[in-house]
């Protein structure tokens, strides 16, 4: 059977060149880079040279840069490393409306710490509004934490705006940029962040590795308290073969990321102008223009999207959705609440994400696919009889 | 996640659709929670004569609508009204803890059909 | 150049079965575990399978592990996630002097939270005394954490004799067990403890994995907040190639224990009667006979130990030291102070620590260059000029 | 870590040993700080005819203490005098940060030596 893999924001294929890259330190160059011997500052120096390839790919300056275990890590760790060392100067944190879960939970487990937390809402397209921000940040504000981009609507933030008006007042900013990086150009700079989360999910290394910018000298609490590693800002043996991976993939993301936008944002309207085509009683979750190349994520009315991510399944395509259904919980995924969908309509929410691997044809047979599996769905479905007016 | 049984009532839900005159029609839940189940009924000498059902839902729900319209098919009243969420969930070789409440919504769709034909006849 | 790696205790390299079982899940089944179609099922299921593993490895039920990034992070998670969420019913914590920096920084980052620690002392051979921990235990102590063995004198405590004082007075006890994990019996219910710590790092599966072993249902708070994986006690995707590495790891480990003891303690006695035979003016520093199988440590007088660990690296020979020099803050090993060593005698620490592969002539091999090694540095030290009477 | 040059040094310190009868001797550092460094210093018409050293310590003690021994040899006392911390580093190609204490020792060592033997001398 055809496969057809779209569903890039959950999680990448580790890419081969990755994979080389990372195989001869599993058991040949095997050491802890904290010993003194030979071994050890060899592999020291690898990790260094991986710290300054992480940094190109951002604009920063390799020591500016913490190996974590992922974003969720990376995100937990700016969150409470800076409110921690600055707690002194003011308990109020600001995050938006649409955080991934580990921006999200890390400012609520501090709810409970006597801080407060000030949840910026977002417009119908996710969008945080920079006058917005403005009027929330307080004499005791110390840290805001807004997105570059969305992993379920796509919708990309005017990051350097916010950060501007942070900037101004003396508050840090943090920017999960877990969606953006390796999709469209990330510079600390431009961007004028104080953190910035990077992972290697999304960008061809493997899972559990990831990165933290924090700008030189800033004061920031261990998340995991240890040794001497990363400068005394993280503990634990280093993970050696995926600082590796996570090094080589930096390199292949800088070399590619125009070509490979070009690509998406092709595909991109590609599947945006075919669904609207093809399928009546459709919305584009997210923003229109100001989205990520390779994101389309729609929610379809009448139909469910577990439903529609089964059946879609069944012909091999991957892809993802924020029904309430599809969750644990059973709640409807908080960014589709967050810019007003209807709970019915948020219920047929499917979002497609691609990479560079993704083919034109592809996607004509995603479309297809997915016309067919949206008339079977209605077809079923008591609401849409009464959408035909039957 | 899903057993095959689930996956094979989802993948082909045989009685699915509506039945024009039914003797009885049972609508339960409602979109904004999530899904909704209309059951269909038709009614001879007592017994379930046909089933049908539309349903806006997920894999689970669609999978329990199409089971107990099956389970129902050909069974008295009395004995319909004995399908539970259980029984419901067995016959489908169990279902994942979170997708339980599907498996109530459909014995309770039916169980509102009959209802309503029976208020129908007997006022 | 013949090498020979004598130091097991810093890393291991990963075995090549461990290698070969990961390698399938960076790019073929690469999807993620909270997706709900067949890949993402499957790889849940994946996890599911090492997760029964690991708990096996330790005599534990499949639901008390949860998956971290390494020891470090183990360690991190219980002292912190024990002691936010019983912080109501006390603020006092036990640890010994000897643990691991995952320990003791995690200990110290909660004196600064108001939280009082007791660091119990330790005899000359790094034991603690189940006397004096019953002594120290407090009606607001909530957690006591004594390491399994030590990684840097190989000693190993009673720790079932110490977890029954806390039983007894219901307190919860967690031991960081990286060092013994695989190569002593490591059982949660012998050992009776509430938490347990273990690291891929000493089990031949790669540095980046561990599991923290939590009795069913002990309340926890997250170290790094998340989304639902592990229960929701760990945020961030699952590292599902290092996950099956040390599934496999510990299968290995479960079924070669026996075996690696017996040849440990042979290399062991082989390579301690060795130093005692051919130097004189040696101390073993750590239990002698409570102390790991593959684990021997010394402290030679009148020279330095970093000096020692590059000549021996010039002959192909690993090893490690606790000497101040060879640390970056130019401090001796806090266990060699533990255990009263003069600072001086502490200079001249060695550590070897050898696994299964290590065999009987490597070991002949590194007494000869230990004997040269030594004899030169001597010949070098003021000190020993003076020993010798010139 | 350690420059190709330290590790010359480390691995062949020629100058290691002592004079018998020296002219000056310098004793720096001690044990218990984890560096030790004696100097042996052999003069003739002003100049460091020999220099030797004993020392307990580091791969940088060791190799600082032969170093200098070479820098100093053939100089004549006030040119050892401006022998310092930094181009004894530099002479090695540099040291890490945490072991430029080690050079100081170095330098300190062969000072104190030859304050010693002026002390002998000049009384
Ligand atoms: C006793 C002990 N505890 C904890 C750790 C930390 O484990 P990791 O390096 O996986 O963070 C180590 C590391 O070697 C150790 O020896
Ligand atoms: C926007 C965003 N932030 C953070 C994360 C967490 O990254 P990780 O899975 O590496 O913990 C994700 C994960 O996909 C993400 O999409």
């Amino acid at each position: 059977m055809k496969s057809v893999y779209m569903d890039h924001a959950s999680a990448t294929p580790v890419r081969e060149q990755v994979i080389e890259a990372m195989l001869p330190y599993f058991d040949q160059h095997f050491g802890n880079p904290s010993t003194v011997y030979d071994m050890g500052l060899k592999i020291k120096q690898v990790i260094e040279e991986q710290r300054a390839k992480v940094a190109k790919l951002i604009g920063a300056k390799p020591q500016e840069i913490i190996f974590t275990s992922s974003g969720a890590e990376s995100n937990n760790l700016a969150i409470k490393g800076v409110a921690l060392a600055r707690q002194k100067k003011g308990r109020h944190i600001i995050i938006s409306a649409i955080e991934h879960h580990s921006v999200l939970n890390s400012a609520r487990f501090f709810e409970r710490m006597d801080f407060e937390v000030t949840f910026l809402p977002v417009d119908e397209y996710g969008l945080v509004d920079p006058e917005r921000l403005s009027r929330a940040i307080r004499s005791d504000t110390i840290l805001v934490s807004i997105m570059h981009a969305n992993n379920e609507i796509g919708t990309i933030q005017p990051i350097s705006e916010l950060s501007a008006i942070c900037r101004e007042k003396d508050v840090l900013f943090h920017t999960d940029a877990v969606a953006s990086v390796g999709n469209i150009p990330v510079d600390v700079n431009e961007l004028n962040v104080d953190l910035l989360s990077l992972s290697g999910v999304s960008i061809g290394a493997p899972k559990g590795i990831g990165a933290l910018y924090f700008r030189d000298n800033l004061r920031l609490m261990p998340l995991i308290h240890g040794g001497i590693q990363e400068s005394g800002r993280r503990g634990g043996t280093e993970n050696v073969p995926y600082i590796v991976g996570l090094g080589k993939a930096s390199v292949l993301a800088v070399e590619e990321l125009f070509d490979k936008m070009n690509h998406l944002e092709k595909l991109r309207s590609l599947i945006i102008s075919g669904v609207r085509e093809r399928i009546e009683h459709v919305k584009l979750t997210g923003h229109p223009d100001k989205r990520l190349p390779g994101h389309a994520s729609f929610c379809i009315e009448a139909i469910e999207g577990e439903a529609l991510i089964y059946m879609l399944n069944q012909h091999g395509i991957y892809s993802n959705t924020g029904s309430a259904c599809a969750s644990k919980a059973l709640k409807t995924s908080p960014v589709l609440v967050a810019i007003g969908t209807p709970p019915d309509l948020a219920q047929g929410s499917i979002v497609f994400t691609m990479d560079s691997s993704n083919k034109v044809e592809e996607i004509e047979y995603v479309l297809v696919k997915l016309y067919l599996a949206v008339e079977k769905l209605r077809s079923l479905s008591p609401l849409w009889r009464s959408k035909e007016g039957i | 996640m899903y057993s095959e049984k689930v996956m094979e009532h989802f993948s082909n839900p045989h009685n699915a659709g509506i039945i024009e005159n039914a003797d009885g029609i049972g609508e339960v839940g409602n979109p904004v929670c999530g899904d909704m189940m209309a059951f269909y009924i038709k009614v001879k000498d007592d017994k379930l004569a046909d089933v049908k059902f539309k349903t806006f839902g997920c894999v689970a729900a669609i999978a329990v609508s199409n089971i107990v319209s099956e389970m129902a098919k050909g069974k008295t009243l009395q004995e319909a009204k004995s399908i539970t969420k259980k029984n419901v969930a067995k016959a489908l070789d169990g279902l994942p803890k979170e997708k339980m409440h599907c498996s109530n919504l459909g014995a309770k769709a039916l169980a509102e059909a009959i209802k309503d034909y029976e208020k129908k006849k007997y006022g």
